[in-house]
């Protein structure tokens, strides 16, 4: 038998600290994987910031630093800048990057700096215990959106890859989801795009991936899974919304 | 009269809603109480906790540091909280998740296949409520009729009907106990 | 008073503020306190106030500093890291001479540290973790219920001097239940904008600038004496703390919030065991109560500070001492919660031989 | 014939989602529990798995451990 | 004779603290002027942020407070939410709002936050002696890029108007000139606008101001007001990026 | 060492970072130290070093703590406001025991405060401005020359002991030009990436994970023992300062940077007079010489502590002096710098009658 | 006639902008030295300006106080 | 020996560069110099002004709290020091920009009509170089010689061209400071 799918060796054997059906393991995964086939793992620094995902580095076998909340693409540049041959990349939530962390992100994007972001988009701030997030739907209920996200209090959900597109800095943006194999296999693709935007120096290159958080959604990783594609891909529609020369 | 408990197990055990419902039949008789949540160190899915004491005087720290009693929902919690027992200390057990015995020759130790019970009384969930009833017979922190009565405080609106359930569980683990105590 | 309760500590905070008139919440999650934000994210909007989930500490502080500026009752909540990152924020109040509050549910550090309760951030909340010279009322309380009362009291004394209030508490005190019964509410139809807030003139006779910024070192130096000025005053006027058999003392125990009230206990059992030892215990842990310390150095043999921390407000108690007695100390680090019995046992070791 | 999909039943958190995606229906939650108090999927017909990987690809966990395809015969 | 122009009222006695031909002082008289037409100036708070402009409470005769450098957005967004009935503005530089500050102001955008930012680019940190700002054209020689701006090590100017207009908060976001009569004229118009989105409650509204720095840009006044039309504008162009129903 | 050249403080910092190995600098410009970041920003480049103005002070910070973790020699400069904003920064860097060096041109306060010359964040500085229980160690020159020195110890320290080495400086340090003789340059083709460094795991057999997080609290105890320890190691290796006519003092002023210097002219007129007045300057504020100040407690007859600030290095001296002898103290605010002439007046008065 | 354009000399810096900007080119740098030590602007030819404003709304220290106009003569 | 000076006027008057040059000149001439720039409170297009220190031993404070010497370019400067000045201190004002009297009588003052000899030099911004050398020729903090050779270090590139007409600015200076001194 030949066998097509292997747990990939830069998954380390820990297992992880995320909820029964929580992507984040797939987002590992296809980060592992690429990492691998793209003969990065010896030369790679993670940067975790907080949020569910801080354990990271328990799971993904490579060099890694925490950071701060929302300070993932400072210190990364700080890593890249003064070491420009490693591959620096961050994982980062929707809280860190797109809340508190915006500043960070927006700059590193517009000065193009040479990282790669990886930004989990589940609509909520998983690790506190589910508020609402930038990216929380118009209506859905948080545990600081009690009466659901209203637009005249709370604002609009925020789309970054649209709003970096509009930056000169960046080499690769991108939306994807982790809903279902075949939107993962895409997922993969737009990352890989990302990592060689790096690769190749072009710039800076982030991927959202839109993925799902069962627990403060207070569903079934299936039904999680379910609601991506029915409420939330039609607000977050995957797409490629920057893609420099020389990404292929 | 001050009696502090642990009570452990996976987050989804109902570790929390038993440890709030025995404060909270502490606090309706008037009686000192404090309840301190701890979540493991894997912030989500991993095991979690909290310590319960109730008092005739004000209490000094929440925190229960080597408890004499622990209701214990899985193995992990078993692995971490056997070596803090006091000595002559009680665990009880949810067996059907604790496949292992107990090691410690100095504690009491009562093992209740509490979740096939539950299953039997016809809902896994009230599994805690057999564990704290068992507890709550042998340890007297609180009557039983404060901890049902303390019921209604948690389970309103949609959950109101399962308040019979939960009762049962709870004499259930009282009935279980007071067989452990005469068959002392 | 009304009914006691079983709640939680962060929301029993958020409760107490809004009966103390607390107007506005700005903040941003952070663990262990989320439950006050959520809280508040439930409750306000039923009453009309205002609750904004900000984007960052940093923006959270600069929002309480706007709506402070027109005189409205405003909080917000946070721990460690987040109010480490309002410093600047908080040195802005400072020099402004407006009135909020702001609570510190400390946890483990430094750094991301982890999430149990520490009280490492004495220092920062003492001393000043901001740039220049100021101080900021800060209030340690050491059960809920304590914490519930003094909610109101830091509104009080935050409008009072127009001044930041700290409400420094734990891990601990947010994370644990216990009864706690609140007091009346206070009548916010009352409330009036006060002549100096910056809502627009309307028919004031003169404009009003909240500013921090003096460029004349003159200037800005009659300003800070202004503030020293405020400052001296809070120290004669505010200070409290409570002395737990204390009357008859040999040996006294310093110690605040958490550890306080283990410390309590620790008094029991010296006591059971005959000893005569007393807990004095800082409410205020700025202003520190100097004054009643240096006296009791004139009546006991030794100190016994305990801190969950390296031994930060044993400075303040050395101070206050100013060599007169020896002063000891005791502390756990990183979220790791001492018991009585430890305390106990250490301070036997002091006594000598014994133990 | 060997397991087409090798399960790692101590890394399975019983989410589901392999079962969900499979084309053709052939894994299941299991009765058997791990250590940690969960139901580990399993193959159920290793006949009818067509070794897409669908479930590899969207196990969270690393539960899924291998997917395997039988050689194609040579005709 | 007929009085067509006269110094407006809000604007106070003081001397500017303005360096000779700095058009900051344009951009005031714009905004006492529209302040007394739109009956606005006893319900207004002013938000003056550090920049050159620090001090502009000394000439716009409003309520004022001044905020930590980059906190404008946020400072206004706490007066606006516990007082609705206020006009509340913010005057900033473009370190300020698109440097230090762009956390701020994006998530206010985001939010549709009530408030209307008045923002100046002139292209560096005029307060602090002329440092490369995020607005710094290419090529453009600053106090710390001195051997003029290089994408590869300091990214792209940034185009605040074009990115936030990617929110769906923003209810107005425009961007006009101060370096002619014309220009100034449709300057005003455009921050009327502005003004009436927040007094019409529709939403968050901006108005970037291209303007100059003569002293840092080391011009003549005249020297540097050409600069803007020949240098500057083709980079950042005048225009409406965003205009809600009801902002007429 | 070469020729000498008149340089403001600012720059001299630049120059003496260069030249002892700073391979990048990352910061944000802020008066009165601009001119160090737009020194940086001309040689930098090119020496092929990196400089980087980043978007804001907390994003410094955190390029600076990301650099550190390469092993790299980073730097970042900035003045009050700047500093506050970096607490949360500092923290971490603290836990995750990475080298790097920050300078303070501290500047009047609090909030905006004025651009004028100012000691008021030595406490943020010594006791910690940032959450948790951590120290960085704190350089506090009081010439130009003397920053130029300490720049080569201050790069080296936060190497030998993986932490922070803030240099704290004022505004008139940053601004003043005096002349100045430069160390010869480090040999930076011999820096080598250090076994911890996180750059990718390459040959490494174990990678490299920095990190300030601990979940168990009894983990977090243990990280925190090893800062104390460290802490420990440093007080007892690296305490440095200056006395000036001390040996026979019955006074002894304290100052630190700025005042310090002014602080020796009155001592020379005090000795001028007839007064035996000496001088103790703390070079290292953190470590603080404890050990120093408490012998010299036996000798004089006061302590006279001088700052711009309203007393806060007193605390330190209070402490060490613990109650032996009466501690005076004499400031000024807001960016008034004090002259020899008014603190010599001072210190007559405390003489008594004469003045 | 009455000045159409009246400038308050103490406030103007001298930069030459309202020069640069007036269509008639009516206006001029002075001689005259301002407390501040500036050659204030000075309308040079009141007849042969238009009162279009121009000088007004780009000065930038509102030191133009104020543009006039001639009533149009009734016919 | 130790010699102070304020040095004030508008920025753009040259006001830093004529006290780096005298600071250059002291540490070229081996002494202690320090040189304190400070920028007034209106950060921009407002007055500007430096302390320059020379002497024969450490400085203490770089401060110049109350002037023994000031050179004033404008009024407002007058405004600002003459009240500070030490009695007997030596005021060098730039008279085509400061058109009242000085009030004290305390103080010695020298008028010089700088600006509109230096437009005689050929050039209005050596105004600063006349009253500098007027200055160096009355309180001999450096040699006239020094300072005609620091000129070298701020005029180079484009300039150096510059190097004569400040020469010849800071002789007239000292040229009228001598008849100044020889009138008295
Ligand atoms: C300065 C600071 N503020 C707040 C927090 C608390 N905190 C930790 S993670 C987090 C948000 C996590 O949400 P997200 O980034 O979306 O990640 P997720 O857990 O959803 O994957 C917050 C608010 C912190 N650690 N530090
Ligand atoms: C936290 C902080 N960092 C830095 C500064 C210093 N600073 C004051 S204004 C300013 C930038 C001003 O530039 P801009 O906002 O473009 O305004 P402009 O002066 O150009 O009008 C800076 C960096 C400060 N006051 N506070
Ligand atoms: S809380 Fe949500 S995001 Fe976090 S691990 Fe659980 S499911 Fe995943
Ligand atoms: S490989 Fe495909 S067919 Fe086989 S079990 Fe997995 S999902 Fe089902
Ligand atoms: S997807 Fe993975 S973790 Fe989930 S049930 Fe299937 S094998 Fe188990
Ligand atoms: S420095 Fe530039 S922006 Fe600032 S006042 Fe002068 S010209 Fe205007
Ligand atoms: S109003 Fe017009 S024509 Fe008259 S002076 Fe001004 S710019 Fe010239
Ligand atoms: S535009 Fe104004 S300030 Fe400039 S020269 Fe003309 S009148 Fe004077
Ligand atoms: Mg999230
Ligand atoms: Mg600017």
């Amino acid at each position: 038998m030949k066998l097509i799918y292997k747990k990939p060796d830069a998954i380390t054997e820990r297992d992880t600290t995320y909820c029964p059906g929580c992507p984040h393991g797939i987002a590992h995964r296809l980060v592992a994987e690429l990492l691998e086939e793209m003969d990065l793992v010896k030369k790679t620094v993670i940067v975790w910031p907080v949020g569910c995902s801080v354990f990271g580095y328990y799971f993904i076998a490579t060099d890694a630093v925490e950071a701060a909340h929302g300070r993932a693409c400072a210190m990364a540049t700080g890593i890249k800048r003064v070491h420009p041959e490693s591959f620096v990349m961050t994982y980062q939530g929707d809280g860190d990057l797109a809340s508190i962390g915006i500043a960070e992100t927006v700059h590193a994007a517009a000065r193009g700096e040479r990282i790669s972001v990886v930004y989990i988009n589940n609509g909520n701030y998983g690790m506190t215990g589910g508020q609402m997030a930038p990216t929380t739907l118009i209506g859905q209920v948080t545990t600081t959106s009690p009466y659901g996200r209203k637009p005249e209090l709370n604002g609009f959900p925020m789309h970054v890859p649209e709003m970096l597109a509009a930056l000169d800095g960046p080499a690769y943006i991108a939306r994807a989801a982790l809903d279902s194999p075949q939107h993962i296999i895409q997922a993969k693709k737009f990352l890989k795009k990302a990592f060689t935007a790096q690769v190749k120096n072009l710039g800076f290159s982030l991927v959202e991936l839109v993925s799902a958080c069962p627990t403060n959604w207070k569903m079934t990783p299936v039904e999680a899974m379910e609601r991506i594609r029915k409420e939330v891909l039609p607000v977050f529609p995957i797409g490629e919304f920057k893609v420099a020369k020389g990404v292929e | 009269m001050q009696k502090g408990v642990v009570i452990a197990g996976f987050g989804g055990q109902g570790v929390m809603l038993a440890g709030e419902l025995l404060a909270e039949a502490g606090k309706d008789e008037e009686k000192f109480v404090t309840f301190l949540p701890s979540y493991g160190p894997e912030m989500r899915g991993g095991t979690a906790n909290c310590d319960v004491i109730i008092s005739d005087k004000p209490i000094a720290s929440p925190v229960i540091g080597r408890p004499e009693a622990a209701i214990i929902m899985n193995l992990p919690s078993l692995d971490k909280f056997e070596p803090l027992m006091k000595e002559n200390g009680l665990l009880i057990l949810n067996k059907t998740l604790i496949p292992r015995e107990v090691k410690r020759k100095d504690v009491r130790v009562l093992q209740i296949d509490a979740q096939t019970v539950a299953r039997e009384l016809g809902n896994e969930k009230v599994t805690n409520m057999i564990l704290l009833g068992a507890y709550a017979e042998i340890e007297k922190p609180v009557k039983l009729e404060s901890l049902k009565k303390a019921l209604k405080h948690f389970l309103t609106g949609k959950k109101e009907k399962l308040i019979p359930i939960n009762e049962k569980a709870l004499e259930k683990g009282a009935e279980i106990a007071r067989e452990f105590l005469g068959g002392k | 008073m009304g009914e006691k309760v079983l709640m939680k500590g962060a929301e029993a905070i958020a409760e107490a503020a809004i009966r103390a008139g607390c107007m506005a919440f700005f903040g941003y999650p952070i663990t262990p306190q989320n439950e006050t934000p959520e809280y508040f994210s439930r409750r306000m909007p039923e009453l009309g106030r205002v609750f904004l989930q900000a984007e960052s500490e940093v923006a959270s502080i600069n929002m309480v500093y706007g709506a402070a500026c027109t005189g409205t009752r405003v909080i917000t909540t946070s721990s460690s890291p987040g109010i480490s990152l309002m410093q600047e924020g908080f040195s802005y109040i400072a020099n402004s001479n407006v009135p909020c509050v702001v609570v510190n549910a400390m946890r483990g550090g430094p750094g991301l540290g982890d999430i149990a309760p520490a009280q490492a951030d004495y220092f920062q909340a003492t001393k000043g973790g901001g740039h220049g010279d100021y101080h900021s009322i800060v209030l340690a309380p050491h059960t809920i219920q304590e914490t519930a009362d003094l909610m109101f009291d830091a509104f009080d004394l935050a409008d009072k001097y127009r001044i930041m209030v700290v409400v420094l508490v734990d891990g601990l005190m947010g994370q644990m239940m216990e009864p706690v019964e609140f007091k009346e509410w206070v009548d916010v139809s009352k409330f009036k904008t006060p002549e100096w807030a910056t809502v627009g003139q309307g028919d004031r006779k003169e404009r009003n600038i909240i500013t921090s910024l003096e460029i004349l070192p003159e200037g800005l130096e009659k300003m800070n004496l202004a503030l020293q000025e405020k400052y001296k005053k809070i120290k004669e006027n505010e200070v409290r703390l409570e002395e737990y058999e204390m009357d008859d003392a040999e040996y006294a125990l310093t110690a605040f919030g958490t550890v306080a009230r283990i410390a309590k206990t620790v008094v029991d059992m010296a006591r059971a065991d005959g000893i005569k030892l007393g807990l004095i215990r800082p409410i205020t842990v700025w202003p520190f109560p100097e004054k009643e310390i240096a006296k009791r150095a004139e009546q006991v043999k030794f100190f016994f500070d305990v801190e969950m921390n390296e031994g930060q407000m044993l400075e303040d108690v050395k101070l206050a001492v100013n060599g007169k007695k020896p002063v000891h100390y005791y502390g756990r680090l990183g979220g790791v919660v001492p018991t009585a019995e430890e305390i106990y046992g250490e301070f036997k070791k002091l006594l000598g031989g014994k133990e | 014939m060997e397991k087409k999909v090798i399960i790692n039943e101590e890394r399975c958190k019983s989410c589901g989602l392999c079962v969900s995606v499979c084309p053709k229906h052939v894994l299941r939650i299991s009765d058997r529990i791990n250590s940690k108090g969960y139901h580990p999927a399993e193959l159920f017909d290793n006949e009818g798995c067509i070794s897409c990987g669908f479930c590899y690809i969207i196990c969270p966990d690393m539960a899924i451990q291998e997917v395997r395809r039988p050689e194609p015969v040579k005709k």
